[in-house]
């Protein structure tokens, strides 16, 4: 097993338990701490095409690494933003829940 | 090397168990330096995969700064101690979710297997295409970033500031305009000022340094702009510094000088090299290195404003 | 000369993993919190101290050579530093 | 295919129209204050005329036209390419968005005695961050590109839903943000994918290089399911109503009007562009059924809210279940009109729905609420607002002359030319349950019932609903000419 | 020697992978700090080590920014922890 398929293997593992987090726990900063990791795992798929197109004496495929600098710097303005939007909804509210339940009492509505 | 390929394995297994550590730990804090020593693990991955600027951004962005932003949610949150108060989901649930979640990674490693051979690859032509319009570029990743796909670049550098707007605009309205909340709220101790002293101006030359080589090795605007980020926020953890007001006006010309300079070079393109993006081939280099400095000045100002958060109504 | 550097590079390494070893030992059979971060804290930086040092004489350049030795710097200023805080937060609120 | 390689004239107006909202966004920013408004109002009307331009170029053309940023050529570089739909797209856009910052000027002004305000900036500075998403989006011909698209518009949408603060509109920003970060993360690993199994992620020269692998099936399948819950089709269409519905109205006109649309706008050329040799019959269905369900779902839901802005939610929620029904019908012989079809629902969707929820915020604000129950006697007092509200419905239901009746017709023409008669039973089917819909507003509306306005309309903003609801009216008497245009740079499917 | 740099990286890395497993599975959430020393120390050393195997460029610039990040890290768990036993006290 060469040590891209085995890298290629974890991330597709990662991205296993990045989804089971992201849908199971209530809580949305572990939803996100989740979401993260799956990204991780993306980014490893990334790792490991840009490691089997070595030729031609690089090491590497320079392209996919470098969509993986720029995607992380994404997931990090989306972590942000996500964060900023927790703290706030639990200084307003009291409670973090994204239960739509919760939020259908002042409208008088009846969302799903 | 008989060794390395059990160095994976274990390596490879040490990720796994710390993921599943860190999605199953019952507390949030312990879930959160799960995460990471996840990040810092992880750049050993990219080191195997030879991808030190990757391994770099991982460590810096993906494990340093994003833990920082979600222990100091954490803490504001006051639910680090006990963070789960709510309903746990059901077994059913669970064990729905489960087999979803292992159908979609098996799925995904079947096909990871099933990738072609030989693999497509674009190394021969971004080597080709060094001498062009890349020039001068001794590091593949910053022609590619740079060049290549400058307008991938300039936009995730858009990307960070409008997350900043978007952080800033979930504050309340009475206090925009003012700073946000110190990242420490009394007096640090002599150990940690101390630390933050000795810790800020080497990281920051340290920083520098990784800009300066990222055109030949590995390094460049972001890992450099991200590394001095985090000495920004070292000091205002040891309450060196606070951060700004965010209507400070250098605040938001730093913000965007990155961008702008991109986008101005990217307008005389047209102009100088006949296409939007372009660079004449004698002053790639050059003009390069100089967008990439405003990207750093950039980076090093977003990321701990993002950290930071919103504008806060105590007047501190 | 090459090969007594070599033989320099093999003793420090080797000094630097038994360190390492001699560090998670402490970590797992010590009693309690302030003395496992003792000898975590204490073995593991003299044993990244002696790697860097074995892994000078294999640097391409001065400048390289000089990195190492920062970074076990920095590693050593870091960990005093922090284990006397993480101390100090063992001692206050121990939970 | 030989335009995709080189610069076309007329490409380098593509730059122009991603780099004008976003110099704009970047002008806005740091100076801050009233400069933003004034930027964005400025902007708007130069965007449309880029627009316009790049539609008469690719008229003239009769083929898209093309850029390569930095003149590199892909695979390594990054082209932009605009045909008829991309065309039609960046002029809609364009129009709403334009709409959307005059109708939007009242209300998020900077106040007076204040250098800034918190509302106004973010408003004036996302406004144009969707526009500039939206424009690459149309224009892009690379997905990585377009990942950075995608996640432009994301995080130029969320602090919108959420920007006058109230508890329940940052909790259906933070459900929204949720959903579409899931997306994000799967669509760039069905790209991970794609860029493994080809080499390259450039829309044309994949198109020639996919073959029906387990790889490709696996990355489109991502891809699909990621765009999908950012399209909010039915059942990953939770997010869309408390996010859209709480939103103020110049924005939930941009959200629910264009936003959405752009994700919908990928999954198309992800299909018809991408992979038009897979034999993909299997997935047109599914995509049909889901689409179907949205219809029937989305509607009665609709049926059932007591406020009218979440009524137009749901709404939309079904709107864009027809939006699916193009993946059956637009392959095959018939494949021209279901084409058409798909577009026309586009465009009417989007200015009809932009001046409902236009029309919904004059109310809510001239009533002091949105409660369908209590809108007796509105009708009289609000007469161009309802006027508005009852030709957008006009469309939304699908009776002539409007945009909504020629998608639906061409729709159901469609489905008998292909003979996949079951199609219109969703399309009848949601026809009856919208016009029941409609129907609810309208009644107690027109009823006698004294109601008093809290604060009179501005006549500007009603001007500018009814215009949008205008021009959905308009396009049901588009010309041959205008599906001719939608042809242009248009794969054939299902003929190899 | 690469063999044995690369036994040395091997067995830093079991040890980590111990200290790790020690420490995070432990339930004092202080000591959990230890975890990012570990990583900070072990880890930096076994990197080092496998890059030069490896023949991987540029490895030092990575290990210096780890080094940085290490302390970057602890000091904002540290953070953490006295302001909630401050307020504890308050």
């Amino acid at each position: 097993m060469t040590p891209s398929v085995l890298a290629g293997l974890t991330g597709a593992a990662l991205v296993g338990f990045g989804l089971y987090g992201l849908i199971l726990h209530p809580h949305p900063l572990r939803k996100l701490l989740a979401f993260n990791l799956m990204g991780s795992g993306v980014f490893l798929i990334f790792g490991i095409v840009a490691r089997r197109g070595a030729s031609a004496g690089f090491s590497f495929d320079p392209v996919p690494q470098a969509m993986v600098i720029t995607g992380i710097v994404v997931a990090f303005a989306a972590s942000a933003i996500a964060v900023a939007l927790i703290l706030r909804l639990s200084a307003e509210s009291g409670h973090v829940t994204l239960d739509p339940e919760v939020w259908t009492g002042s409208n008088g509505g009846d969302t799903m | 090397m008989s060794l390395l390929p059990i160095l994976d394995v274990v390596l490879a297994g040490l990720v796994i168990g710390v993921a599943i550590f860190t999605i199953t730990a019952r507390e949030l804090f312990a879930s959160v330096v799960g995460y990471v020593a996840y990040g810092l693990l992880l750049a050993f991955v990219w080191i195997r995969l030879y991808a030190p600027d990757v391994a770099l951004t991982e460590a810096a962005v993906g494990s340093g700064v994003t833990g920082v932003l979600l222990i100091t949610a954490g803490k504001r949150l006051g639910a680090l101690k006990n963070a789960a108060p709510e309903a746990q989901p059901g077994f059913a649930f669970k064990l729905l979710t489960g087999v979803l979640a292992a159908l979609v990674a098996s799925a995904l490693g079947a096909v990871i297997l099933m990738l072609p051979d030989p693999p497509p690859s674009l190394a021969p032509e971004a080597a080709a295409a060094a001498d062009g319009a890349g020039a001068g570029l001794g590091n593949p990743i910053t022609a590619v970033l740079m060049s290549y796909r400058s307008l991938d670049t300039m936009l995730e550098k858009i990307v960070l500031i409008l997350a900043v707007v978007g952080v800033w605009s979930v504050g309340a309205d009475k206090a925009w305009g003012s700073a946000p909340a110190p990242l420490r709220q009394q007096e640090p101790y002599a150990p940690m000022v101390f630390l933050a002293q000795m810790l800020a101006p080497v990281g920051a030359l340290i920083a520098i340094h990784i800009f300066w080589t990222g055109a030949n090795a590995p390094g460049g605007a972001f890992q450099g702009g991200a590394l001095l980020a985090a000495m920004w926020m070292v000091t205002m953890m040891a309450r060196l510094t606070d951060p700004p007001r965010i209507d400070t006006q250098w605040l938001r010309v730093a913000l965007v000088a990155g961008p702008a300079v991109f986008l101005i070079s990217g307008l005389a393109g047209e102009v100088v090299a006949g296409a939007f993006f372009a660079y004449p081939p004698s002053l790639a280099k050059p003009i390069i290195l100089f967008i990439e400095a405003f990207m750093v000045l950039s980076i090093a100002a977003a990321l701990p404003m993002l950290v930071a958060g919103p504008p806060s109504e105590r007047p501190d | 000369m090459i090969a007594l550097l070599d033989l320099f590079s093999i003793a420090a390494i080797s000094a630097g993993t038994f360190f390492f070893l001699a560090g998670t030992v402490g970590l797992l059979r010590f009693p309690d919190s302030l003395t496992r971060l003792h000898a975590l804290t204490k073995a593991d930086n003299l044993g990244l101290g002696l790697v860097a040092l074995g892994l000078i004489p294999h640097a391409d350049s001065a400048l390289s050579a000089l990195k190492l030795i920062v970074i076990w710097v920095l590693v050593l200023l870091s960990g005093g530093s922090t284990s006397q805080l993480i101390g100090r937060a063992l001692r206050r609120g121990r939970k | 295919m030989a335009e995709s390689g080189t610069t076309t004239p007329g490409g380098y107006l593509l730059v122009l129209t991603i780099l004008l909202p976003v110099v704009g966004m970047i002008l806005s920013f740091t100076p801050g204050g009233r400069n933003a408004e004034r930027i964005a109002l400025c902007s708007t009307p130069f965007g449309f005329a880029l627009a316009c331009a790049i539609a008469f170029h690719v008229n003239r053309a009769g083929k898209p036209i093309v850029y390569l940023v930095g003149g590199l050529p892909p695979p390594l570089g990054i082209a932009l390419r605009a045909d008829g739909i991309s065309a039609v797209m960046l002029v809609a856009a364009a129009v709403i968005v334009t709409a959307a910052a005059f109708y939007a000027r009242p209300k998020f002004a900077t106040p007076d005695g204040v250098s800034e305000s918190r509302s106004s900036l973010t408003f004036w500075i996302m406004l144009q961050a969707i526009w500039a998403a939206l424009n690459i989006i149309f224009v892009g011909g690379d997905l990585f590109n377009l990942y950075v698209a995608l996640e432009l518009l994301t995080f130029a949408a969320v602090p919108l839903v959420c920007i006058d603060g109230r508890p329940e509109t940052i909790a259906a920003a933070l459900r929204y943000l949720l959903f579409a970060l899931f997306g994000s993360i799967s669509y760039l690993l069905g790209v991970a994918l794609f860029y493994g199994a080809h080499g390259t992620l450039d829309i044309s020269l994949l198109a020639e290089r996919v073959q029906s692998t387990p790889v490709v099936w696996t990355a489109a399948a991502l891809m699909t399911c990621g765009l999908l819950a950012k399209t909010a089709l039915f059942p990953l269409h939770l997010w869309l109503p408390p996010a859209h519905a709480n939103a103020p109205a110049a924005a939930s006109a941009v959200l629910s009007g264009l936003v959405v649309k752009g994700s919908f706008f990928l999954t198309l050329r992800l299909w018809f562009y991408i992979l038009p040799a897979l034999p993909a019959e299997k997935v047109a269905i599914v995509l049909g059924c889901l689409g179907s369900a949205a219809i029937i779902a989305g509607s009665v839901i609709a049926l059932r809210q007591a406020r009218l802005k979440l009524l137009i939610a749901y709404s939309t929620v079904a709107q864009i279940g027809y939006l699916f029904l193009v993946f059956p019908l637009a392959t095959g012989a018939s494949s021209a009109i279901g084409w058409s079809a798909g577009v026309m629902q586009i465009l009417a969707h989007a200015f009809a729905k932009a001046a409902m929820f236009f029309s919904a915020g004059l109310l809510a604000e001239a009533l002091g609420h949105d409660q369908i129950v209590k809108l007796g006697g509105a009708a009289r007092v609000l007469p161009l607002t309802f006027l508005t509200i009852a030709l957008g419905g006009l469309s939304l239901v699908g009776l002539p002359p409007s945009g909504g009746f020629s998608a639906k017709w061409l729709m159901l023409q469609a489905s008998v030319a292909s003979g996949q008669w079951v199609w219109t039973l969703p399309i009848l089917a949601g026809g009856l349950l919208a016009a029941g819909y409609v129907y609810r507003i309208l009644t107690p509306a027109l009823s006698d019932d004294q109601i008093s306005l809290v604060l009179p309309p501005k006549r500007s903003q009603e001007v500018i609903a009814l215009a949008l609801t205008a021009v959905a009216i308009a396009l049901g008497f588009a010309p041959q000419a205008f599906f001719d245009f939608l042809e242009i740079g248009r794969p054939v499917v299902g003929q190899p | 020697m690469n063999e044995l740099l690369l036994a040395a990286a091997g067995l830093i890395v079991l040890m980590v992978a111990i200290g790790l497993a020690r420490i995070l599975l432990g339930s004092n959430d202080v000591e959990r700090l230890m975890a990012v020393q570990l990583l900070g120390t072990g880890g930096i050393a076994a990197l080092l080590l496998i890059a030069q195997a490896t023949n991987v460029p540029g490895v030092e610039d990575v290990a210096l920014g780890l080094a940085l990040l290490a302390a970057f890290a602890s000091i904002a768990f540290i953070n953490l922890l006295d302001v909630d036993q401050g307020d504890a006290e308050a």
